[in-house]
């Protein structure tokens, strides 16, 4: 066990801090003093390695070599000293790296770097109504017609889609192959014509995300990226880069010092909450939870760079159990703030912005979403624990 | 010997259930939690009032029908299983209750009968004596009150409120009153509205048989706690019948996802910890009429396991719908919340809990 | 609602209240001057109608009508003045409405009176190691040889084994058959030559089981109980007269008072367990639990006496409900009792006999027992949500 | 940055492991729990001793190996894992902690050499410092100590003890005084013997340091709390590997079991909430070594969280082994015993739970 970074690590520490203390103030907002683009502070970021660090110079990223320590290192110091980090998103999250990986020349050429500059936004296009778990099942139908994909269907879950100016969708262009391998992946401008989009309200009352509806959307051949019925794999390889920050761990961290906060703050008949030894007792609990997922998350960094460290079990289950705990937590402090709880949106009384019954629906959505937490049940026993798969059933009865 | 609903109560409560069918949709629900038709919301209402519901607990002799909190159990059901944007709880169960244990026989006249025949409501503002929280609470003096109540319970439309002091005092105050500051509330549950109360030297009218009389206070809260726990336990009813129902059509990997074992088991578990609740429930209504000493216990009791069953039922069930569960579009949501409000609203679970241990002595 | 059962009734429990005093101090025991064995006792009962009360009297029964409320009243009344009840075991209360439906007059003549009066005891030969919860795949084996069954296999999970005069057996008679169509009801004298019986340990460490061996057990052919392969359906039809005692409602509530009350002597540094919030809030949510059981079990029983009162749901989560809550239950007073609550079997500072710990385990056995939880919920949603079944799989993979 | 066991640890971890499943079958365990088989108990105690388990605290001027308590608890894991029928957390980690932390030079000298090798053992007894229970607890007067000690820990074969009065004061009895009763309790846990003393003006050694300054036996009690932990997660371990072969292997309804949703998820379930186990405990150990500010919290917190994680494992590994989970003739239940007996000992989940509110302020 050795919890130190080592001397060169504390070296790269002093150089951020270095940084942070320069660009100390820096805001996106016009009305500072200080203020930047946030695409120039991409290229700010990019410039010192900081963000895009083992994307090749040619594409317009820092051409260095991933470092996950030095990306811990950059996400501490830049929260403490609230400078702004690198910008996230479907397009640098998940896109990029694919492209990386499944790309042309051509298409790395033409989509990397305005995506890593902020000069692109990307949003997804994989679930449907009817293909949530079972999102193989998808029929959003892409037709090549003289050198074109005509593109015909409905996708759901799509955040950010009015922001964006390109989706990457999976389409359904080889009706014939079994469900796995008639899947491509295509590029499509969202101003291209016959792309509806309509917000999805939730029950947070946010529209979080979207459905777009597609009718004869018409994009060249070239946007696919692999090979036709590929895109069951290039997806996949995308999902392998996605943040494992469904619940971040230090955000649950923080969560649960708000918490304690208010329940030092606020009273019943003059008592504080957290003088209530029930209330106190489920806070305790949550807080051993919270440094089970702390101590966890650091052993699975441990394992990204110590070669053969097997945290194999330990990674499948950070969505079930993060997303679990997100929502005990914040239910406590809904049941522990009691009618005062349940306030929310505009209203007097309101606490930390009516953020623990956001969080309480939020973090339900993301129990569901993502791969529901029954799928990932199912992920753990075959993949983690090698049970057999479900039987397969050729027709529902 | 019987134990149920009677055949009475269950006629009621459908007319109840297929108004609500019939008339509020998640549609119209939806419509009302936005704000978006007024009019619709007051023709719901009265046609809910036309079912009897203001004076189902008011006594004959003021022109009521002289229910009993076992029928009024029966209509909260059937409220909470259509989400039945209406008041009830406050208006038609606490109040009449407050004024006939502790209204003197010139109150009772005065308000009784209008409260039937729905030309006034009242809403009622108990929260402090359960749980005074931040600088909430009412002081009487010579006839006056002055501080706030912090959530008052069925207040739209309201003429009147049922207040207290912290001893347990009850009076009411109009709305009408110089003194009073009314303060809209907005909660995550659209289908009811909250109220805030800010009184500086309102006209206070007593209800003389509470003085010094916290038994009728408690009375009061104990129906009001067995009421909210019927419309949360209706809620969660419906909660699992759309999960199942869901269930039965929503295919994924070629099968109705309620073939797979862990969706059928999420939904027995909802049915096997609910199923019990309805005895509870209407065991803790018949004790609160008919057998005094055992229905404060039951109230509280039911308050805090109904509470914790339709939770879990509310996750699950939203869970059984995957993706369509969290949206908007099904309006599952609404009974969501609505049993996120009732949970928290006369003392939540670990509040009444510990009144339950105190009834029985447990924590010197 | 009306918790009442009306005159006639009270006028039954005056005459039970004055049967019971005119028993008072009854005992089995040799040494008590109001001595009595057990099969007078059961004749004395069966007169009066107190037990065994629709069985025709040709059968050594009293004759009457079933009535669920004398029974309860009965049980109220004799567990009041604590006056023992009639046998329970599996001959009365599951051999003979078996025989009554499927037996031959013969059978009927020959098996029913003796069970009665307690002179002949029967065990249960169902279950076997490789059928459990799948119990239909059942292996033992019978052949018709010269008109009589020759039996060869193992049962397990036969409680009484050692006591018992009989078996009622499940028994493969057709082979060639499906599964539920090949099984035979077949009874058998347990001392019969090539039937072994060994004890069956369990985690409470008693041995209230026992595995049963055959080998070329032989019994006359009229020993079958309906027709050949009709087996699964006698079984079944005897399964419906089972007990709902696996946790019984009313010893649930004693078993809290018992909790309550250790939670009241018992101390940490000097303070009652019930007075440390934390326990008590988890009694409480105990309470709750047994309080809505209990008022569950009323209106279960007013569903039988009322045509029309329909609580088919709520009759199957009895089992479900009710044995994970004892368990719940008994963990909680172990937990109060920290280290105390370990102790076990003979030793100082034991607590009302190890009964916690004992029954802690034993409603584990009972939570896996007869249908495990897991079948419980599969019936629960299929038979009582109509939800469809698990698809059928002809081989595992 | 390396977070984790190291190799050396790991090894360490392995051989205990592996001496078990070579030499402490089954049906070992079973024979040394009902007392059948003196000789066999005593070899492997012998054979497990030979790992070097009682030097591994000791400091290396006193002869020990001087490993920190991260290495102990890769030991107690190993134990926990084939339910080693051996003394560990009191003799060989609680032990030298107090001597080495509490005794003067003259005691350590005495003590700590003969612990390493083996020729003399301690049984330790905090319990009544924790909770005291009944009629327990200890006083000291002019060197000499009366009153009860109720759940004395690796008390077989001891010939020292270390127990402590109300304030933390801890010293040493000899088994021999004459003034000392020495009563065997039986548990549901047989793989370790818990004893209760009765002092009656015992000799009692004070251990210096520890005079009012109970700093070093909350120390202590840190560590007997991970090293309990550590031997829970392991068993936990094994009863969800026993579960999942178990369930790959039983056929029903011409499947193996493992392929129904609702056992593959009860061991998913298992494998979800113990896997951050590991970490926690780890972290709890390496804060014991390195970080005294932050060692007793998490002390505290991996005490409850296990403990509660261990309970949930214990009885879901045996259903998902069925009616076999349920009998002797697999002996799962030695692993679920083991579980609810760590769970009580040096505080349950409440108590510890109490106590880390109480580190941090939280309850005034």
């Amino acid at each position: 066990m050795n919890l130190e970074y080592g001397p060169e690590y504390e070296d790269f520490r002093a150089e951020v801090i270095d940084f942070c203390k320069e660009y100390e103030g820096i805001s996106f907002e016009n009305t500072s003093s200080k203020n930047v683009s946030r695409s120039e502070w991409q290229k700010i970021l990019i410039e010192k390695g900081f963000i895009a660090r083992a994307i090749p110079k040619e594409y317009g990223g820092f051409g260095g070599e991933t470092d996950i320590i030095k990306s811990r290192i950059i996400a501490t110091e830049f929260s403490k000293a609230k400078i702004p980090g690198g910008m996230g998103g479907q397009g640098i999250d998940m896109l990029v790296p694919t492209l990386l990986e499944w790309g042309t020349e051509e298409q790395k050429q033409q989509y990397i770097q305005p995506t890593l500059h902020g000069e692109m936004i990307w949003c997804q296009g994989y679930s449907e109504p009817n293909a949530g778990s079972d999102l193989a099942s998808l029929q959003t139908k892409g037709e090549l017609k003289d050198g074109n994909w005509v593109i015909n269907g409905q996708k759901i879950w799509t955040s950010t889609a009015q922001y964006s100016q390109m989706m990457f969708c999976l389409v359904r262009t080889e009706p014939q192959a079994p469900k796995h391998s008639g899947i491509s992946f295509i590029l499509i401008p969202m101003d291209t014509p016959g792309i509806e989009i309509r917000p999805l309200v939730d029950m947070t009352l946010n529209a979080g995300f979207n459905e777009v509806f597609f009718t004869d959307v018409t994009v060249p051949e070239g946007n696919i990226v692999g090979k036709r019925g590929d895109g069951w794999s290039v997806a996949n390889s995308v999902l392998g880069h996605e943040r494992g920050s469904l619940a971040d761990p230090n955000a649950t961290m923080n969560r649960l010092n708000t918490l304690i906060n208010m329940m030092k703050e606020e009273t019943i008949d003059g008592r504080r909450l957290i003088d209530i030894p029930s209330y106190r007792d489920r806070l305790m609990q949550v807080q051993g939870k919270v440094m089970a997922n702390q101590a966890h998350s650091l052993r699975l960094l441990s394992s990204k760079i110590n070669p053969g460290q097997n945290v194999k079990l330990g990674g499948m289950i950070q969505k079930l159990v993060g997303t679990e705990l997100r929502h005990e937590m914040e239910a406590l402090a809904i049941d522990v703030l009691g009618e005062i709880g349940t306030l929310y949106e505009e209203t007097p009384r309101l606490k930390e912005n009516g953020s623990f019954q956001f969080h309480y629906m939020y973090f339900l959505g993301l129990i569901i979403g993502g791969g529901t937490n029954q799928i990932q049940k199912n992920i753990i026993s075959e993949r983690g624990l090698g049970m057999p798969k479900e039987p397969k059933v050729q027709e529902a009865s | 010997m019987y134990f149920g609903l009677s055949e009475e109560q269950n006629q009621f409560q459908d007319y109840v259930k297929k108004f609500l069918s019939d008339n509020v949709s998640v549609d119209e629900i939806r419509k009302i939690a936005n704000g978006d038709d007024q009019k619709l919301h007051d023709d719901i209402k009265s046609g809910l009032m036309n079912l009897g519901l203001s004076s189902l607990l008011i006594p004959e002799n003021y022109g009521g029908l002289g229910g009993d909190l076992l029928s009024a159990v029966s209509i909260s059901q059937g409220l909470g299983t259509g989400v039945g944007p209406i008041s009830f709880a406050g208006s038609y169960v606490m109040t009449p209750i407050a004024l006939s244990l502790g209204g003197n026989d010139d109150q009772k006249d005065k308000y009784l009968p209008k409260i039937a025949s729905n030309e006034i409501k009242f809403g009622v503002g108990l929260s402090e004596y359960v749980a005074a929280r931040e600088d909430s609470g009412i002081e009487l003096n010579k006839g006056k009150a002055s501080g706030k109540a912090l959530f008052v319970i069925d207040g739209d439309d309201a003429d009147f409120f049922i207040l207290s002091d912290k001893g347990g005092t009850m009076f009411i105050v109009d709305k009408n009153d110089k003194g009073l500051e009314v303060i809209q509330l907005t909660t995550v549950d659209k289908t009811r509205l909250y109220l805030e109360l800010n009184l500086k030297n309102v006209k206070a009218e007593v209800l003389q048989e509470t003085e010094n009389n916290p038994f009728i206070i408690q009375k009061v809260i104990d129906a009001g706690r067995i009421i909210l726990s019927a419309d949360s336990l209706g809620a969660s009813e419906t909660m699992i019948e759309k999960a199942v129902s869901y269930a039965k059509e929503r295919k994924q990997f070629n099968r109705v996802i309620g073939s797979f074992q862990a969706v059928k088991h999420m939904c027995a578990e909802m049915a096997a910890d609910l199923e019990p609740c309805y005895a509870m429930l209407w065991q803790a209504a018949h004790s609160f009429d008919h057998d005094p000493d055992e229905a404060r216990l039951q109230a509280c009791q039911a308050k805090s396991h109904i509470a914790e069953v339709a939770k879990m039922v509310s996750k699950k069930a939203t869970e059984v719908h995957g993706g369509m569960g969290f949206t908007d579009l099904l309006g599952l949501h609404y009974w969501f919340k609505r049993i996120g409000l009732n949970r928290q609203i006369l003392g939540g679970p670990e509040l009444v809990r510990e009144e339950a241990a105190e009834l029985q002595g447990f924590n010197q």
